[in-house]
């Protein structure tokens, strides 16, 4: 069960049980929808920014343990943090997940998804919703793509 | 129950491990794995007798036709069908009711008329009849279905008294086991004026099929779940109705005289058969056949049961598993839930001990709206599975329950 | 040349006698022998990795995924297709152009509109627009060919006055061998407007296709014709034109999400794959795209004009032999009668000898019409012709010319 | 080539060549026609009954060697025979072909077809035709349906 535990990790398993942030966000001026139709993991994103800040952020949506943790750490990790610095954790993680050096931080946790391939649209579909919302696509987003 | 150490013998998938264990295949509702002999039956064709058929002069071309028409009379006698023109070769239940949507659905049904389906139908046989609403402003009625997971046989009444054209149910529920009373409905909907669609996608893998005595007019199952070759399958449909649809795809095959500007049709089978016929997959589908008639099907769907019985038995031990689907009149599929762990996360876990399920809505997002749950596992049996692979399961859910802390 | 004695080396089947006679199988324009690497992956899948794609969060359908996306990468550079998206699986050519019609076509075909083929058309590609027009009441024009079998430039630029929204043809003609020139056909067909889609069921098994350089709008053809398992087969398109066309089967796979009474679209190119995929085919698709590549394309073709150059050269110095389809610009497809002995009697009289050519219309009744015939036979090569392939059949043809006695 | 000289006996290149009665028939009062789509053969019967017997019979059409002479031998065989007698010789004609004995006369020619199951489909088109023609079955008859 080595393997299972680096996937799912203590810190995961916690933002599972109590996800951070699970909330719609008063005055949010970017929005975005992630949804993966095969699997069913569903994501609704607020943020709030301002002067390129993400003041606020909260999402609402259901989905595995690993898409549930990944969108709470990822408010977590983007709360306070210029769209800038936010984009940069954007790649830091997706490089992460495809091989890539760990991602900083407690995003770390999600390395062990690399082994199982099947979940990494799990923890990139929160990701790929705050690009979406910081870019301001209206297009829901998916990461079940295979070409993705 | 059957002799599973011989049956396992012989299919070579089962030998292997995943993650290192052994494998312990329990997703058959998706797709069934296939016995040494269809695998050879396959080798042998393309071995020996590969052409393409019905429009060859040479030896190997009259092999390949025998064996393409061999695999229909295989098929005709497996769902004891009016005839063997009444057997179309599809590429399995989706393309098989999108038929029957498309040239039956299209030709009889005019704007205002109903199609009814069922809350339990596989997203296959509702959203066809979806498309050819929309596009003939018609009105679908989907009929509910019981607390326990049964079709609510007075919302179908209910649903009849508007008079449909087609009523499209399943005879075996992927999402719930649940066995239809086909023949019943079949009754029902024919007294209401409607034709009737059954979706045997869960039925001819693993009960004995008789579409005549059922007496519906369409019925539609996939290859690749009873041990055929993918992309193999078949529609069943009355040989007079048959008769006068429109052709689905034009094309070769299916002619009888090409002109500039319009045709006409081939005889019924192959009106339906435009461009080459598959006929690995009919040379699979009757391989697979053998295999099964073999066994005896009376055989499987009692073996299938009993796994059911008993897994549903050792799943109840369980504190916080939820199982899903009506007590009685079950096939061997069962799904459940274990406390709040998501279904993925579960199906991740018990792959770590090379326990393969699925989980998901499982193609029927409309039931799985009602059961009020996003997704739900699912362990489904076939002929290789046994007790051992209960057991399997039981004991990878107590370490996801551990993992995630759950009461066992 | 292809070195001939290790390509059949691969191929079991050309190990089998017919009538006591090596195989000498001319008949690759109907459907291919398959190399035993192809039908070694086939095994292989099954053996090791078969599985549900797409839905499944265990590691067998995670390779059943990979196996299937892999075929699709395959296709998409052996046809240097605009994307992955851009391909579409489905059973062959027939399916692919029926795809067109009924998504692009029921779509955009207006009453009084114009849909263009050629009278070189194979059914398929003919069957399916003429069912189109009849529905929307629309005119479908036949583009004349030439007394030498080409296309008839002057008339297929008539045909574009009227402004047609569809332009159809092939890229290679079955019944003619006529290599057409596409990327110029499909340069006029948007000049006036239309779509070009260009039947590739003679092409992608022979030649080096690109459908960039083409510019095409939708490109399709079959598996089984090309070294692949029978049931392979895709759709290449634009994928701005997949984008805004609606779905063609419904069911699983193909939708994003399922209500009562309509459902929204999965992504391209998962929106016109409704039902289990064939993954089968696109395992096999993908072995025997490594096989052709391999060889080479250039090399392949090279290989086929070499032969049919030969064969033309041989049968033209049969006295009664009438050979049709043009001198230059030709694939190995060589369509020839001899005297009046029926084609169905010469591939009978040829069979005997282990000679498999095809005799009939093949699927091509316009094109019979402007002949003048009712029936032709041919010849049609692959990888695995030599020239003493060609010996066997000029010989045996004499012997059919003494049965007969027409003069040799 | 024993076996394929079989099957092209003289009697049948003779008449594949010189098709008897290859014309219509003036005041014919019954009619069939036959075609096989996939092979492409085709024939047009005329038959003039009269009191219940075949007072004349004429065929038209395109065909193979086999098709051909099948039907020239057919309306020699069954001119100036009563209807139930051409039955009687369609049923033996048939059994023939389907491995039964040979049929009588000249039309036991065509024995050697059943070694070429391919080709029984052309040997029994003129006959299916004229049972047609006879059962005034107004639908065009073809040999080619597999359940056949
Ligand atoms: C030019 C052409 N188009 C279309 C087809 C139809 O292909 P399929 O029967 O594989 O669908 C064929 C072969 O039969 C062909 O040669
Ligand atoms: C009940 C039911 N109907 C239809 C289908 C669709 O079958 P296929 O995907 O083989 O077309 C399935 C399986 O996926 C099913 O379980």
């Amino acid at each position: 069960m080595t393997d299972l535990g680096e996937l799912y990790q203590q810190v995961i398993l916690d933002h599972n049980r109590n996800p951070r942030n699970f909330r719609t966000v008063p005055g949010a001026n970017r929005h975005a929808e992630g949804y993966n139709p095969l699997c069913g993991d569903r994501i609704s994103l607020d943020v709030r920014v301002e002067d390129g800040v993400i003041q606020d952020v909260g999402f609402q949506g259901s989905g595995c343990a690993i898409s549930k943790a990944a969108a709470s750490l990822m408010t977590a990790a983007v709360h306070g943090k210029t769209t800038a610095e936010a984009n940069e954790l954007f790649r830091a993680f997706h490089a992460m997940l495809t091989g890539g050096p760990n991602a900083p931080g407690k995003l770390a946790a999600f390395a062990g998804v690399r082994a199982f391939p099947a979940r990494v649209k799990c923890a990139n579909l929160s990701w790929h919703a705050l690009r979406a919302a910081l870019e301001k696509i209206g297009e829901p987003v998916t990461t079940e793509s295979p070409s993705d | 129950m059957l002799d599973t150490v011989s049956v396992r013998a012989d299919f070579p998938i089962l030998a292997r491990e995943e993650n290192g264990k052994r494998l312990v295949y329990l997703d058959n509702a998706a797709t069934s794995q296939k016995p040494r002999k269809v695998l050879d039956a396959i080798q042998h064709y393309y071995h020996f007798h590969n052409a393409n058929v019905h429009r060859g002069a040479y030896t190997l071309a009259v092999e390949a036709t025998e064996a393409y028409e061999a695999g229909r009379t295989a098929v005709a006698g497996f769902v004891n069908a009016w005839a063997r023109e009444a057997v179309v070769f599809t590429r399995g239940t989706t393309e098989s009711i999108n038929l029957v949507a498309s040239s039956w659905g299209r030709t009889n049904v005019q704007p205002g008329d109903r199609v009814v389906v069922t809350a339990m139908d596989h997203h296959s046989n509702i959203v066809p009849w979806q498309i050819l609403c929309q596009e003939k402003g018609a009105t679908l009625r989907m009929v509910e279905i019981t607390e326990d997971g049964r079709i609510d046989l007075s919302d179908f009444g209910r649903a009849l008294e508007s008079k449909p054209k087609i009523v499209a149910f399943p005879y075996v529920s992927n999402s719930l086991g649940t066995v239809n009373p086909v023949a019943q409905l079949t009754r029902l909907a024919h007294a209401a004026g409607a034709v009737a669609v059954v979706d045997g996608a869960q039925a001819a893998p693993h009960l004995r099929v008789d579409v005549q005595a059922i007496d519906c007019d369409f019925f539609a199952f996939s290859g690749h779940k009873m041990l055929a070759p993918m992309g193999s399958g078949a529609l069943i449909a009355k040989p007079a109705l048959l008769e006068a649809m429109p052709p689905y795809h034009g094309g070769g095959e299916m002619i009888e005289r090409v002109w500039d500007d319009h045709a006409t049709w081939n005889k019924i089978p192959h009106k339906f058969e435009g461009g080459t016929p598959n006929v690995e997959a009919a040379v699979g589908l009757g391989a697979a056949i053998a295999y099964l008639e073999q066994l005896g099907m009376d055989r499987v769907a009692e073996h299938e049961s009993a796994l059911a019985r008993v897994a549903i038995e050792r799943l109840t031990q369980i504190e916080s598993v939820t199982i899903y689907g009506p007590r009685d009149h079950r096939a061997g599929v069962v799904p459940f839930t274990y406390g709040d762990i998501h279904p993925h996360d579960l199906a991740t876990i018990l792959d770590r001990d090379g326990v393969c399920i699925r989980a998901g809505h499982h193609c029927t997002q409309p039931l799985m709206r009602r059961l009020g749950v996003a997704a739900t596992a699912r362990a489904s049996f076939y002929i290789y599975n046994d007790v051992d692979d209960i057991d399997a399961l039981v004991s990878a859910l107590r370490k996801a329950g551990e993992l995630f802390g759950v009461p066992a």
